[in-house]
């Protein structure tokens, strides 16, 4: 039996369903991020865990335990929020030791307990300071302590680096990482930005529109995504219409070139028309060394991005995007050279309907 | 910027001559008592005779009773209005503008019409007179109160500091008194401040209630005794000044305070 | 959420209680001029008694005078602090929260006080003691009207407006003209309503300025013909009530057009 | 000389300098990026160009005119905010007019300039709708094309696309960019974000501290940065200690280990203590092919961020990071291996001070 168990939640608000038919077993010290646009239900679906809403229909269960009906504060989860949320009138400590003293731990115990928190997120000597005296990335670790004082059983994170700045959302990021690991704790993450879930978890929902769309590993979710909204929600996706040349050997046309494909394409007729996908880091120029497929192709545009260089390119009438690290010393092609293009039979993906890939 | 077009600056300074024009010629008429001299006798005169001593004490209870029950009706009221029923504020918000706009003497018929008779028949007793004032002080309070408790609340983001220190194990009482009530600390001060203000001064309900306050002392004086009604004009502007000052004392720490926690 | 502490909702109702007890109880008085009947004989005394036509019409045309000063001073005052001095806010808020606190009572006694002694001595003419009544409501009516405008402009940020105006080649009467006072049209209606039913109400300073006005009127009522009063009472808080369910209506339409524009 | 020329500009607020030294010449039809963190002093400058500050020394000339003293309403820029600022009181169409209005251009005229603007941003049947009942994305379209409609000399944007969702930031900020090379205007674009300055811009000016640190392409800005903070600021960038061995041929010692760079090592002495600069993704495994440089490293950590695996490796007690590409049929090695890394000479840059590069 899982550590956390989500049996066939939902929640109605009025007539409008915010989860649906959420079911989802998580193990003991596991990282699951909850990924998804706003809207589509992974913070309600938190929020049931926390006990701050009342699932319509369904059952949490923690550690054998249906918290299901239970209010949040007999349910012993720590709880992170984007906002920090950190009590203004009490000092560090006092917000860390703010669990500690209502579960009415003796003093000495509270000071050592706030003393060894302060020491996982490395602020020893922040402890008399104040809210107001803290930079936004501290006051979000210092709220991640205040959460982890009690020995929650569950972690729950709501999108807690959405108001940072870029730098210190990376630091931070590997930081809890970092953290969760060491405790072992089981945590569930909210967030809508991908590479934030892909890099922290152990396994990734992806949500849309009140309902699972996928549960997987990150490396599962970005490369073998199972429905069109994880593949297109999830990083950049090219998607090129083509044309099944020969089925059997996997071979297809695009701009009457051919490619051959490494996937399976039982059921599917010669001379139907279908869709391809490769997502652009798996296309190179064919002059760094050639893989089985070779396109003939246009460069219609080039965006330097930093790391990474991004080339429009055209082949016949479809436009598509591959990417390449920036290398100062390796001439790229220019706008409107002719040149060819390579990937392996593995990054044809084919669809064959819109909703299937 | 250099180029300042002229008309708001001389906005601001008309407003600036209609406010301290007035007060400085009363504070230079409450000087001028005994002729050709300037001297305080008339505010010897005025703080050293009884009534002004009854009065003023009177209303300083009363303007505490005031603020206590002020403070008990919003609070509770307000804090739960953000937490669950936001959607309720501007309901909440139009009472007690109401009362900001229905004109004290209405009110104050409403107060005696309904409980000077049976079964309250409040008027008949001191203590029931009494109670009344502080009631119609109240509604004339509210909007202060209302206004102060509100913007506090909306400073600290009531909703998120309750489900967190929920998920931390704290009941109602705790939120409420460890974590909700110390951070409106600064906006309770600044509601009681200008509550204070208000009741020290106020004449209509005072008067048609029959009640010894200030304000009406400070209506007869004037009809009566010109230097020691100005000298008292004086010293009631001192203190509701004061008052004032110290409100936005207080207000500029907790923003400074609280700007922190963004 | 099914757990829901009884404690707010109790003073919800004793809050609506205490409104709306006397509220129905004058309203059942107000009808009982006839013995033994419910009728609108005392409304109709009323309406149609020449000093209710006189004092009510006095009292509107001084409100109308009130919102348009009150208009023509706050308006650019606040534009401009807006704008340019964003640091004097405070101050500004601290001026117009002093006529909220400064008695009634004070503020006429400071403006006969000066006004009435030469080179001034207004109130030795009608149209000086008129003009003396308006400043005296403008007073009064400069918190709702300053915390309206504040309001409004705080919702359209102003500074960037005037900005982008600006480098589309406008100058400042087309700014105020074309960009700022449109969108501040709700919040000047919404503050001109609160101004009306304040000054419609009044008593204090148009009894001590010696005014026809509808206020004092109403006083005088209520000590020599009760039923009569009491009409009037429900006809005032009638008129008060449509003001402000205007403003409350108009608020609501503004709100969600500024929604949007975040 | 150039179309606009900015010389010798300063801004002293109170005390506080917030801009010092700045000189820049911008080409009639460029797209220049102030690039830096907050309160580097780049709106500041912005502001200055439109009118909105004058500066407290320095002049500001466009086209030949010197317009450092004119007020903002006289100096014909289109300006874009952060905050979209969109008349709330006018249509879509309104807004746009706006300008020409002011103008007192005649209505017919009006009309089709409106309508022109609104092809431009692809919103032509937006006309008669308000701004609060548009998108965050169309809106800021409106607000470009109301800068657009009265055909600025210069176009001025400040942070537009910081208020939007990160997937339409990057189609807006393509669509700024296709719109802007179309129209051949002169455009002046500030932001603290380091992708969109190197994709948008022909040239970026990097500030920091009220001054410019550099001023380059965004090839050059990247690849060749002039100062510790630009080297910082753009781009991830692995610093290790590193001994000189042989300063003639360039041969260095990190862990014991003998790299080679391609820098001139001149006047530095064998023996030396410096530091060295690898940007992530310039760096490989050696089983994919080898370059001039080997080093043997342990695996320390590896993150999945969808299109990129970023490896944490050491090599003695310095940690630093790789990039590569994903790619799900290619095994990397597993946290704990010891493998070999590789990268070209190029890639080695050698910093003597903290200061220089």
């Amino acid at each position: 039996m899982a550590f956390l168990e989500l049996t066939n939640i939902s929640k109605v608000f009025g007539q409008t369903p915010a989860v649906q038919d959420f079911n989802l077993q998580v193990e003991k010290g596991e990282f699951v991020s909850f990924l998804g646009p706003s809207g589509c239900g992974k913070t309600t679906t938190l929020r049931m865990i926390a006990g701050f809403e009342l699932p319509t229909t369904g059952t949490v269960v923690v550690n054998g335990n249906d918290v299901t009906n239970k209010p949040p504060q007999k349910r012993n989860t720590g709880m992170v929020f984007q906002a920090y949320a950190l009590f203004p009138n009490m000092n560090v400590a006092e917000n860390i030791g703010f669990g500690l003293k209502i579960a009415r731990k003796p003093k000495d115990e509270i000071k050592k307990r706030v003393e060894e928190v302060l020491a996982i997120i490395k602020m020893e000597s922040f402890g008399n300071r104040y809210p107001y005296q803290l930079s936004g990335g501290q006051q979000q670790r210092v709220a991640l302590a205040r959460a982890l004082a009690i020995q929650p059983q569950v972690l729950l994170l709501d999108e807690p680096l959405s108001a940072l700045d870029a730098k210190i959302r990376v630091s931070l990021r590997q930081e809890i990482r970092a953290i969760q690991q060491k405790l072992g704790i089981t945590t569930v993450y909210v967030t809508h930005d991908q590479e934030e879930a892909l890099s922290l978890s152990d396994r990734v929902v992806v949500m849309n529109n009140s309902k699972i769309e996928q549960v997987g590993t990150p490396f599962e979710i970005y490369n073998f995504p199972k429905t069109e909204f994880t593949a297109q929600f999830v990083g950049t996706l090219n998607s090129i219409p083509a044309t099944v040349r020969h089925a059997a050997n996997g071979e297809l046309t695009v701009d009457s070139q051919t490619l051959v494909t490494a996937q399976k394409l039982a059921g599917i007729a010669d001379g139907e028309a279908v869709m391809i996908s490769i997502r652009p880091e798996r296309i190179s120029f064919a002059s760094e060394g050639r893989k089985p497929n070779v396109l003939n192709i246009k460069v219609e545009n080039i965006t330097f991005l930093g790391s990474i260089v991004r080339v429009q390119v055209r082949a016949g009438e479809h436009l598509f995007l591959m990417d390449t690290f920036n290398n100062p010393f390796l001439k790229l092609p220019e706008v409107g050279d002719k040149v060819e293009i390579t990937f392996s039979k593995e990054a044809v993906l084919v669809l064959r309907h819109a909703s299937q890939i | 910027m250099k180029r300042i077009p002229l008309f708001p600056w001389i906005l601001i300074f008309l407003g600036f001559l209609y406010f301290f024009l007035p007060l400085i010629g009363t504070l230079d008429f409450s000087l001028r008592l005994v002729k050709d001299q300037i001297t305080l006798e008339a505010y010897k005169n005025v703080v050293t005779s009884a009534r002004f001593q009854n009065t003023f004490t009177y209303s300083f209870i009363m303007a505490l009773w005031t603020i206590v029950a002020a403070t008990l009706l919003v609070t509770p009221t307000v804090y739960w209005v953000h937490l669950k029923l936001p959607h309720l504020r501007p309901i909440v918000e139009f009472i007690t503008l109401l009362t900001y706009v229905v004109p004290a003497i209405i009110l104050v018929f409403g107060l005696i019409r309904i409980y000077s008779r049976p079964p309250l028949s409040l008027l008949e007793s001191e203590i029931g007179s009494d109670f009344l004032l502080v009631m119609g002080y109240v509604s004339l309070a509210l909007p202060a109160m209302y206004r102060s408790v509100d913007a506090g609340l909306r400073a600290i983001d009531v909703r998120t500091l309750t489900e967190a220190a929920q998920s931390l194990g704290a009941g109602w009482r705790t939120i409420l008194l460890d974590v909700i009530f110390p951070n409106l600390r600064v906006a309770l001060l600044s509601g009681a401040f200008v509550t204070f203000a208000m009741v020290i001064g106020e004449f209509t309900i005072a008067t048609f209630l029959a009640r010894p306050a200030f304000g009406p002392y400070m209506a007869n004086l004037g009809q009566t005794r010109p230097y020691e009604s100005t000298a008292l004009t004086i010293i009631s502007l001192a203190l509701t000044w004061a008052c004032i000052g110290m409100m936005q004392l207080l207000g500029r720490g907790a923003q400074g305070q609280i700007a922190g926690t963004r």
